[in-house]
C-alpha cells in the first residue's frame, strides 16, 4: 500500500512537472499578452507594466520564478541577488502568483472562491448522474427487452446525442418559461443547482446507465447469482446485494474519468447558467492570455483528476477485494 | 409416499430460432435420505430437470410444464415465486459444478453464509455468524470463525466446494441437489469432498440428488441410478445392476467409456460415436438411434416409452425397443 | 521415424497454413455471425440503414437541389418553416458556397445542369440572414461527420498500434507506456486543444500556404489525437488477454512469427472491439466539435458544422420569442444521428461479443 | 477476528459515509452561497479587473469606480458636464495653466478620515509612479513634469526624479494646486474621469504594513477597501457579483436612494436577457441582436444615440489599399444601410465621419458620397478603373477581411464582403481571429482590412481624432500625415472653443479624403432597464450615476406612462424585493 502510494506520487509529481512545463512555455508561445487590449497601451506604461509583472524577464527566468521555490525578485534570497526579506514564492510553495485579468486578486483567492462552486455543482450533477444512471440502467436490466427497457436506453443514448448546451437550452425552456419552476441563471440556493446539475450530468447519466445496464446483465449472468438465487434470498437482496454491486464496477471505475468530464463539462453550463465556478477560468484564462490563472487551472485539473483517479482505484479496491494495488 | 415425485416434467425453451425441447417428459421419485444419481452427457437435461425443480428456470425463454411435481406433500407447481422461494435454501438446497464462480467474489464468505441463515431463520448477523461457523467446521474447515472473514478467492477450490456444501446445508434441507460438485475439482480433492457427502447424508439423512457425467462418482455414491439422454430418461435402475448389466446402448456406451483398473489395460478405452442432437431439431424415434450401433429402422419412428425389462429382477426401466435383446445377450454375456 | 517427419513438415509450413485457413475460416464466420445477429437487432439494424442514408445524402449534398448554404438574404428576423406542400420549391437558387473541391465544385456544376436554378422551399425555415436551415443541416453534416470520422481514424491509428505495441511488448515497456497513457490522462485537454487551435489560427496563412494543411486538417488530428488514449488502453487490455489465450500460444508453439501473430491472430479479434468504440467514439468527437463551436473555438463560418447550428440555435431561447426551427431541427437531426450511432454501437457490441454469441 | 474484519466493515460504512460526507459538504457550501438579492441589480457584461482606479481602463470598471469613488469632479448625468464633486469650487488662471481646487469642507472617506487635498497629492503621485504602471498614466501628463515623473525609472522600477518636480501641490487641507504644461481645455473633464478619482492614503499604508508582500490586493479586499462614493463595497466574488451599499459617510448621502445594488458579470447575452426578463437583473447594457426586433415597441428599450464609431481599418502599406482611391472606393460600396438594418437592427446611424455626431458644438467633416448606393458604386467603379483596374474588379488581388471572433462582427464582414464582390467584383475573404491576435496582427499591420471600432473617452471630437496621428498607438494604420499632425497639435493648445472645433474639423476632413478608416455606422445605445427605475437618463456616453438612481412609486410610474403614451407597449415594471424608498429621499434624487 504504501509502496503504491509512493509509486503513484512520483508518477504524479512527473505528470504535474511535464504538464506545468509543457503549459508554461505553450501559453508564452502564443500571441498576445494580457495587458493588450482595444486601447493600445502607452510605450512608457507599457515598459512600467511589464516590469511589475516580470514580462521583460527573460523566459528561463520567469519559469523559474513561477515554479519557485525561491523568489527571483528583488525580495528574494541575497545568493540570487536579492535583498532576502521574502525569501519563498512560486508554485512549489503554494503561491500560484497575482492574475493578470482580475488584478485584485490572486490565483490562490480565485480558486478558493469558485473551487467549492465548481465541487458543489460537480457534486449535485454527479448525484443526479449517479441516482438517475444506476436506477435506469438497473431497471433496463432487470427488464431487458421489455418496452420499459428500450425506451430507457433510447433516452439513455437521447443524453448522449445532444451537446450538453442544448439539452440546457431545452431545460431553461421548459422549466423558466413554461413552468417557472426554477431560476433562469445565477447561484445561490439549491433551487440555482438542480437545473445547470441536471444539465451538466445528463449525458453522465446516460453513460453510467449504459454502464449499468451491461455491467448488471454481465452479473446477472454469473454463476453466483444462480446461487444466490437457489439460496433462496429475496429479489431485493438478490438484486442489491450480489447484482448491484458486481454490477456498478465498471460504474465506479468511470467515476474517475467522468469526474475529469464534469469538471471541464461545467464551463459550458457555467456560461449558460451564469454559475462563479472554476470552469469557465479554463477558457477565459487562456482567451485572455491570464498566464498565471490558466497555468493555476491547469494544476488543479490536473491534480484533481490524479487524485480522483487515485480515490477511484483505492475504491475500487474496497469494492472488489480481488484487485490488489500491488500489481498494477 | 416418495418424498420428491416428479411426474411428466417438460421444459422448453422457446427463442427466436425456434423452440428448444431440453427436457421432455421426466419422471421419477426421491425418497427419504436416498441418493440419486442423475447421470448424461453435457446438454442432456440434467441441470435444467433439477433448475426447474427450484424454480430457477430464466423465463422468458423458458416454460416448465408438468402433470406434477409433489415434494413432501405439496405441488411446487402451485406454489407462489414467495412459497417457492422460501423452500429454496431451505428445504431444498443446491451446490454448483464452479466452485470459483458460484461464490459471489465481493463478499465475504460470512456474509455469504449468514444471510441463507438471515432470510430462512430469521437470526440476527451474530447468532448466524455463530451457526455458519458451525457450518464450516461440519465441513472439515479449520479455523472457521476466521475463515468467515475470508473472500472466496483467498480461499482453495475445494475449501471453497465445502463452503458451497456447508451453505447448503446450513437450514439442514431435506433435499440437496448437487450438480457436479466435484467435476471441477482435482482428483484427491474430489474424493475428499464425495467422502464429505456421503459422511453428511449419513449424519443429517439428507436426500441427495447427484447430477453428473461421471459414472464413477455415481458408483460410489448413489443408491440408485437415472441416465439422461437429449432431455429424456433412457435408462434406470439401482446403481449395482445397472454397472453390472447396463441395457440401453447408450448406458453402455457411457460405462464403456470408463477406464477401469481391472479391465485390460492393453484395449483401447471405446467412445461414443458422434456428436449430441441437435435439441432444437430431435429426430424422430429414439434420439440416440443416429449414434447407436444396434438401431433398426423402427428405432427411427414412433414414441419410446420408458419400459421394465419383462423377467427383469431389479427395478429397472430402459426406453429401448431392443431392450429385451439386448439384455438377454449381455446378461448371457457377463 | 517416417511418421515422425511428416508432423514435423505438418508443424513448419503446411501446419501454418492450416491455421491461417483456420483463423480465416474464423474470421469469416465471426463476421458472418456477427452480421446475423446485427440483423436479428432490430434497432441496430435499422440504425445502420438510417446511418447509411444519412452518410449518403450528406456525401451528396452539391447534387441535392437545396438553397446554398451560404447564400445571405438579409432578414430581420428568421423566417418559420414553409411546409412542402404550401411551397415545394422556387426558382432563386444563387451558387454561392465557400471553397469547394474540385469534385465538389463539379457535382455542384452538374446540379445546376440537373435542376437549372430550381431548389426546394425552406421546409425548416431559414435564419435570420435568410439562410436555408435544411441546406444548413446537409452541408453541415459534411462537416461534422469528416471531423469525426477523420478524427476517430486518428485516434484508431495511433491507438491501435500504441496499444497493440504495448501489449504485445508486455513488461517494463509496457509498463512505461501506460503509466505515459496515464500521464497524459490527466493533461487537461480542453486545455490543450484550446492551445493548439489559437495557435493553428495564428500561423494558419502560414500553414495553409508552406503546407497546404488547412485549419480544419489541424483540427480533426489535434481532436484525434485525443481520442487514442482510451482506444490505446482498450486495445492494450484486449492484446493481453488475447496473448495469454491458447490459440496464440499454439501459434507461437508452432513457430510463427511475431508479425504474423500480430496480424493474423492479434489483429482480427482486436478489431471488434475496436469497430465498437469506434462507433461510440463518433458521437463524442460530434459532441466535442460542438463544445468547441459554442467556445468560439470550432468550424470557421462561412463553413458550417452542426456544432455551429446548434450554438445559433441556443441564442434563439429566450421567452420574447422562441424559434424553435432554428434549435429543434438542427438538434433533431444530430440527436438522430448520434442516437443511431450509439445504437449500432451497442448492436455491435452485442454482435461481436464472443461472450454472448450463441448465448441469446 | 474483530481485526479481521475491519475491512469489511469499512467497505459497508464506505457508501454511507460517502453520502454522509456529500451532503455535509453540500450543506455547508449552500450555505455560504446564499445572498439575498440587493434592491437593485444590474449586468456590467464582464468581471472588472480591478478596483483600484489608478490602474483601470474599461468601461465596466468605470461603472463600479463612479458608485464607489468621486473624483473632484462628477458629471451631470444628462449633459455630462463637470460639476462640483470632491471640489466645491476652482479657479483657472487667464493663461489656462494654473488649476485651484477648494476641497468640500465635510467630505469624509468611508472610515471617516476627512478627504483633504493631500489625498489628491497622494493618490495622483500613486497614480504616476512608474511602480504603480498605470495604464491611464497618461490622461494626467497634461500637468507640468508629469510625464517626465511617469517614464523616468532607475532599474528597480522606482521613480528617478522626485514628485516635487511635477506640478500637484496642496497648500492645506482644502486647497489644491495643479499647475499643467500647457493650456488644456478638456481638463476640467479629465477631473472627472474616473482614472484620477482619489484613494484614502491609510486604506494603502496600512495594508502595505500588514501585508508587505500582498498589499497590492489587500487594501482591495471588501473589508479594507475605503471609498469616498455614494456606495461603498461589500462584498465581491469573481465572475458572481459586486454587492454595493450605500455609503452612510458620503457628503451626498441623503440624496442617495438605493440601498444596495448588484453588480453581476454575466457575459451570455442570452442568459443575461432571460435573467432580466424573468426579474433577476434590473438594467443590461447589452442586448442580443437576435431579440431586438422584438424589443424595439417595448417601453423598457429606448436605443439613444452614443458617441462610438464602427469602422474599418485599411492596411495603407499595402498595394492595392496604398492607393487612396481604392480606399475611397471600398468605403462608396459598403451597404451600410443593409448592416443597419438587418444586422445590428437597433437603430445605429449609417456613417460618412470618423467623428460621431452630437458633439456639442461640432459639426463633422463627411466624406464625399451620393445618396444613393447605386450612385456610390458608380463613382466606385469610376476610381477603380482611375486606379488601373477594371470596373468589376478585375486584376483586383483578394483582399482579407480581419475581424476578431464575434457573432456580430462575422455578419457585418459578411455583408461588406459581399458587397464588395457584388459591387465592384472584388473578392474578399473573412479571416478571424481570437481576441488578443486579432489586436496583435492589427498592431503589426499584418492585415490587408480590418474590422475595428472607437468609443470616446470624454465628449470632444479629440478623443477620436488624436488617434489618427501619425505613430499614434491606436493608429495602426500605417497612415499619417503631417499637416493631419500639425493640425491636432494646434488644437490641443487652443483655447478659443469654436476656433479649436473649426481645426478639429479641418483634420478630419483629411482623414475624410485620405481615407485609412472606413467609416461604417454611429452606435446606439442598448439599454434594457426595468421602466420603475427613475434618475437613468440617456447621455451621448452613456455614462449612468447610481447616485441618482431611484425606485419610481406607482404614482409616478403611471403618471409617466401617461404623459408618454408613444413610449411603446407597456411592460411589466417590478419594485425592489424590500418595497420603494422614502418619497424624500425619491424627489431628492429626481430634483437634479
Amino acid at each position: 500500500m504504501t509502496r503504491f502510494l509512493l509509486r503513484r506520487f512520483m508518477w504524479f509529481a512527473i505528470t504535474l512537472f511535464t504538464v506545468v512545463t509543457i503549459s508554461f512555455f505553450l501559453m508564452r508561445s502564443v500571441r498576445g499578452g494580457p495587458f493588450d487590449t482595444d486601447r493600445a497601451l502607452n510605450e512608457a506604461v507599457r515598459i512600467n507594466i511589464e516590469a511589475r509583472y516580470h514580462l521583460d524577464w527573460p523566459l528561463w527566468k520567469q519559469y523559474a520564478h513561477y515554479v519557485g521555490p525561491f523568489n527571483l525578485d528583488r525580495h528574494g534570497p541575497e545568493f540570487l541577488g536579492g535583498d532576502g526579506s521574502d525569501l519563498f514564492g512560486g508554485v512549489l510553495t503554494g503561491d500560484f502568483g497575482p492574475s493578470f485579468r482580475y488584478r485584485d486578486y490572486t490565483v490562490n483567492d480565485i480558486i478558493a472562491q469558485s473551487l467549492p462552486i465548481s465541487a458543489l455543482l460537480g457534486t449535485v450533477a454527479m448525484m443526479w448522474a449517479l441516482a438517475l444512471g444506476i436506477t435506469t440502467g438497473m431497471l433496463s436490466a432487470l427488464r431487458r427487452g421489455s418496452g420499459l427497457d428500450i425506451s430507457l436506453r433510447l433516452a439513455a443514448t437521447g443524453g448522449i446525442a445532444l451537446p450538453n448546451f442544448v439539452i440546457a437550452g431545452f431545460l431553461v425552456i421548459l422549466f423558466v418559461f413554461l413552468v417557472p419552476l426554477f431560476p433562469v441563471a445565477g447561484w445561490g440556493s439549491l433551487r440555482h443547482m438542480l437545473l445547470p446539475g441536471f444539465a451538466l450530468g445528463a449525458p453522465f447519466a446516460a453513460y453510467i446507465s449504459r454502464l449499468t445496464r451491461t455491467g448488471m446483465l454481465e452479473t446477472l449472468s454469473q454463476d453466483h447469482i444462480r446461487t444466490a438465487w437457489a439460496k433462496g434470498l429475496t429479489p431485493r437482496l438478490v438484486i442489491m446485494r450480489h447484482a448491484l454491486k458486481g454490477g456498478i464496477l465498471p460504474v465506479v471505475s468511470y467515476l474517475g474519468p467522468a469526474t475529469a468530464g464534469i469538471l471541464t463539462g461545467s464551463l459550458v453550463i457555467e456560461k449558460i447558467f451564469y454559475i462563479p465556478g472554476t470552469g469557465s477560468h479554463f477558457v477565459n484564462s487562456a482567451l485572455n492570455r491570464d498566464y498565471t490563472l490558466s497555468m493555476g487551472v491547469t494544476i488543479l485539473f490536473t491534480v484533481l483528476v490524479y487524485s480522483l483517479n487515485l480515490v477511484v482505484d483505492l475504491a475500487y479496491t474496497l469494492l472488489d477485494p480481488r484487485i490488489k494495488l500491488e500489481d498494477e | 409416499m416418495a418424498l420428491l415425485d416428479v411426474q411428466n416434467l417438460s421444459v422448453r425453451f422457446d427463442t427466436q430460432d425456434g423452440s428448444v425441447r431440453a427436457v421432455d417428459g421426466v419422471s421419477f421419485q426421491l425418497e427419504e435420505g436416498e441418493t440419486l444419481g442423475l447421470v448424461g452427457e453435457s446438454g442432456s437435461g440434467k441441470s435444467v430437470t433439477n433448475l426447474a425443480l427450484m424454480g430457477l428456470v430464466p423465463a422468458p425463454p423458458g416454460v416448465v410444464q408438468a402433470d406434477h411435481i409433489n415434494f413432501a406433500g405439496r405441488d411446487l407447481l402451485t406454489l407462489t415465486a414467495e412459497e417457492l422461494r422460501q423452500l429454496r435454501g431451505n428445504e431444498i438446497s443446491m451446490i454448483f459444478q464452479d466452485p470459483m464462480t458460484s461464490l459471489n467474489p465481493l463478499l465475504t464468505v460470512g456474509r455469504q453464509l449468514s444471510e441463507v441463515l438471515e432470510i430462512h431463520q430469521g437470526l440476527s448477523r451474530r447468532e448466524a455468524d455463530r451457526l455458519c461457523a458451525a457450518g464450516l467446521a461440519d465441513v472439515g474447515i479449520p479455523e472457521p470463525e476466521t475463515r468467515l472473514a475470508a473472500y472466496p478467492h483467498e480461499l482453495s477450490g475445494g475449501m471453497r466446494q465445502r463452503v458451497m456444501i456447508a451453505m447448503a446445508l446450513l437450514c439442514k434441507p431435506r433435499v440437496l441437489i448437487a450438480d457436479e460438485p466435484t467435476t471441477a475439482l482435482d482428483v484427491t480433492i474430489q474424493a475428499q469432498i464425495l467422502e464429505l457427502m456421503t459422511d453428511l447424508r449419513e449424519r443429517h439423512g439428507t436426500a441427495i440428488i447427484l447430477i453428473t457425467h461421471d459414472l464413477g462418482v455415481v458408483a460410489g455414491c448413489a443408491d440408485r441410478v437415472h441416465v439422461m439422454y437429449a432431455g429424456r430418461l433412457v435408462e434406470t435402475a439401482p446403481t449395482a445392476p445397472l454397472f453390472s448389466l447396463p441395457v440401453h446402448p447408450y448406458t453402455r456406451g457411457l460405462l464403456a467409456s470408463v477406464p477401469t483398473l481391472t479391465g485390460d489395460p492393453t484395449s483401447a478405452l471405446s467412445s461414443i460415436e458422434g456428436q449430441p442432437p441437435d435439441l432444437a431439431n430431435l429426430p424422430a424415434g429414439c434420439a440416440f438411434a443416429p449414434r447407436c450401433d444396434y438401431a433398426e429402422t423402427r428405432c427411427r419412428s414412433g414414441p419410446m416409452p420408458l419400459e421394465a425389462i419383462p423377467g427383469e429382477s431389479a427395478p429397472r426401466t430402459v426406453a429401448c425397443l431392443l431392450a429385451t435383446e439386448i439384455a438377454a445377450a449381455s446378461g448371457g454375456a457377463r | 521415424m517416417r511418421a515422425n517427419n511428416e508432423r514435423w513438415d505438418l508443424a513448419g509450413r503446411d501446419m501454418e497454413a492450416l491455421l491461417a485457413e483456420a483463423a480465416a475460416l474464423q474470421g469469416e464466420s465471426l463476421w458472418q455471425d456477427a452480421r446475423r445477429r446485427l440483423r436479428r437487432n432490430r434497432t441496430a439494424w435499422w440504425s445502420l440503414l438510417f446511418l447509411l442514408a444519412f452518410g449518403l445524402l450528406s456525401l451528396c449534398a452539391p447534387l441535392l437541389p437545396i438553397p446554398s448554404p451560404v447564400a445571405l438574404d438579409l432578414q430581420t428576423e428568421p423566417m418559420p418553416p414553409i411546409a412542402p406542400w404550401t411551397e415545394f420549391g422556387n426558382h432563386n437558387y444563387t451558387r454561392e458556397y465557400w471553397e469547394l473541391s474540385a469534385i465538389d465544385s463539379a457535382a455542384v456544376d452538374l446540379r445546376a445542369a440537373i435542376f437549372d436554378d430550381w431548389q426546394t422551399g425552406s421546409w425548416m425555415g431559414r435564419d435570420s440572414k435568410g439562410r436555408d436551415i435544411l441546406s444548413r443541416i446537409v452541408w453541415g453534416s459534411r462537416t461534422s461527420i469528416i471531423v469525426a470520422l477523420i478524427a476517430t481514424l486518428c485516434s484508431l491509428a495511433i491507438g491501435v498500434t500504441y496499444g497493440a505495441f504495448s501489449g504485445l511488448s508486455g513488461g517494463r515497456i509496457d509498463n512505461l507506456m501506460m503509466r505515459i497513457v496515464d500521464v497524459l490522462y490527466s493533461v487537461p485537454f480542453i486545455f490543450v486543444v484550446i492551445f493548439l487551435i489559437t495557435i493553428v489560427n495564428e500561423y494558419r496563412t502560414e500553414l495553409e500556404d508552406n503546407w497546404g494543411i488547412g485549419r480544419e486538417t489541424v483540427f480533426y488530428l489535434v481532436i484525434g489525437a485525443i481520442y487514442w488514449l482510451t482506444m490505446a488502453r482498450v486495445v492494450r487490455g484486449q492484446v493481453l488477454s488475447l496473448k495469454n489465450s491458447e490459440f496464440i500460444e499454439a501459434a507461437r508453439v508452432l513457430g510463427a512469427s511475431t508479425r504474423r501473430i500480430l496480424f493474423v491472430h492479434l489483429v482480427p479479434n482486436v478489431l471488434s472491439i475496436v469497430i465498437v468504440y469506434l462507433t461510440l467514439t463518433i458521437p463524442a468527437v460530434m459532441l466535442f466539435e460542438a463544445f468547441l463551436s459554442f467556445l468560439g473555438l470550432g468550424i470557421e463560418p462561412p463553413k458550417v458544422s452542426w456544432g455551429l447550428l446548434a450554438v445559433d440555435g441556443t441564442e434563439a431561447i429566450n421567452p420574447l420569442r422562441i424559434f424553435w426551427w432554428l434549435v429543434v431541427f438542427p438538434a433533431a437531426a444530430m440527436g438522430s444521428v448520434l442516437l443511431a450511432l450509439n445504437i449500432l454501437g451497442d448492436g455491435l457490441r452485442d454482435a461481436l461479443d464472443p461472450k454472448l454469441r450463441g448465448k441469446d | 477476528m474483530l481485526a479481521s474484519r475491519a475491512p469489511s466493515r469499512l467497505r459497508q460504512a464506505l457508501p454511507y459515509l460517502l453520502l454522509a460526507l456529500v451532503l455535509a459538504g453540500v450543506m455547508t457550501l449552500t450555505r455560504g452561497a446564499r445572498l439575498q438579492r440587493a434592491d437593485l441589480v444590474i449586468n456590467n457584461g464582464t468581471e472588472v479587473t480591478t478596483l483600484d482606479p489608478a490602474t483601470v481602463t474599461g468601461v465596466p470598471e468605470g461603472r463600479v469606480i463612479k458608485s464607489i469613488f468621486e473624483g473632484l469632479c462628477s458629471k451631470h448625468p444628462a449633459t455630462l458636464a463637470p460639476v462640483p464633486g470632491m471640489a466645491q469650487s476652482w479657479q483657472i488662471s487667464p493663461d489656462g495653466l494654473t488649476y485651484t481646487f477648494s476641497i468640500r469642507r465635510g467630505a469624509r472617506w468611508s472610515n471617516a478620515d476627512p478627504v483633504t487635498a493631500h489625498d489628491f497629492v497622494y493618490s495622483w503621485e500613486r497614480f504616476l509612479n512608474p511602480e504603480t504602471a498605470a495604464e491611464y498614466a497618461y490622461q494626467l501628463w497634461y500637468v507640468k513634469g508629469a510625464r517626465a515623473y511617469t517614464t523616468t525609472a532607475d532599474e528597480e522600477g522606482r521613480p528617478a526624479l522626485s514628485f516635487d518636480t511635477v506640478g500637484i501641490r496642496a497648500p492645506d487641507d482644502h486647497t489644491l494646486v495643479v499647475e499643467l504644461e500647457a493650456p488644456t481645455p478638456f481638463f476640467m473633464d479629465l477631473m472627472a474621469f474616473y482614472p484620477l478619482f482619489p484613494v484614502n492614503r491609510r486604506n494603502i499604508e496600512s495594508a502595505k504594513s500588514e501585508h508587505p508582500d500582498s498589499w497590492r490586493l489587500e487594501w482591495l479586499r471588501p473589508e479594507n477597501i475605503v471609498t469616498n462614493g455614494p456606495f461603498r463595497v461589500v462584498e465581491r466574488r469573481v465572475n458572481d457579483r459586486i454587492r454595493l451599499e450605500r455609503n452612510p459617510d458620503y457628503w451626498d448621502a441623503d440624496n442617495v436612494a438605493l440601498s444596495s445594488i448588484d453588480v453581476l458579470a454575466v457575459e451570455q447575452t442570452v442568459t443575461a436577457l432571460n435573467m432580466y426578463l424573468t426579474g433577476g437583473v434590473d438594467v443590461l447594457y447589452t442586448v442580443p441582436a437576435s431579440v431586438i426586433p422584438r424589443l424595439l415597441p417595448r417601453e423598457d428599450f429606448t436605443p439613444g444615440p452614443y458617441l462610438g464609431t464602427y469602422y474599418y481599418k485599411v492596411n495603407v502599406t499595402r498595394p492595392p489599399m496604398n492607393d487612396v482611391r481604392v480606399r475611397r472606393a471600398l468605403a462608396l460600396t459598403i451597404d451600410r444601410t443593409a448592416i443597419c438594418q438587418k444586422i445590428t437592427k437597433s437603430g445605429q446611424i449609417p456613417s460618412w465621419t470618423w467623428v460621431p455626431p452630437n458633439i456639442p458644438g461640432y459639426e463633422g467633416a463627411a466624406m464625399e458620397h451620393a445618396a444613393t448606393l447605386a450612385e456610390n458604386v458608380k463613382e466606385a467603379k469610376r476610381l477603380l478603373v482611375e486606379a488601373g483596374f477594371g470596373p468589376d474588379g478585375q486584376d483586383f488581388p483578394t483582399i482579407e477581411i480581419l475581424y476578431n471572433t464575434s457573432e456580430a462582427h462575422r455578419d457585418i464582414a459578411e455583408v461588406i464582403a459581399s458587397s464588395w464582390r457584388n459591387n465592384l467584383g472584388i473578392d474578399a475573404k473573412l479571416l478571424n481571429q481570437e481576441w488578443k491576435v486579432y489586436l496583435d496582427v492589427q498592431h503589426n499591420l499584418g492585415f490587408d482590412v480590418c474590422r475595428a471600432a472607437w468609443i470616446g473617452d470624454y465628449v470632444d471630437p479629440n478623443t477620436f481624432a488624436d488617434m489618427f496621428v501619425t505613430g499614434g498607438e491606436n493608429n495602426n494604420t500605417g497612415w499619417g500625415s503631417p499637416r493631419y499632425d500639425e493640425l491636432i497639435a494646434a488644437a490641443a493648445v487652443e483655447l478659443d472653443p469654436a476656433r479649436r472645433m473649426a481645426t478639429l474639423r479641418a483634420a478630419e476632413e483629411i482623414l475624410m479624403e485620405e481615407m485609412p478608416i472606413l467609416p461604417i455606422y454611429t452606435y446606439v445605445t442598448q439599454n434594457l432597464l426595468n421602466p420603475r427605475l427613475g434618475g437613468f437618463l440617456p447621455n451621448i456616453q452613456d455614462e449612468h450615476f447610481p447616485k441618482y438612481w431611484y425606485w419610481k412609486s406607482d404614482e409616478e410610474l403611471n403618471a409617466e406612462r401617461a404623459a408618454h403614451p408613444d413610449r411603446g407597449q407597456l411592460v411589466d415594471a417590478p419594485g425592489p424585493a424590500a418595497g420603494l424608498y422614502s418619497p424624500a429621499a425619491q424627489r431628492a434624487g429626481a430634483a437634479r
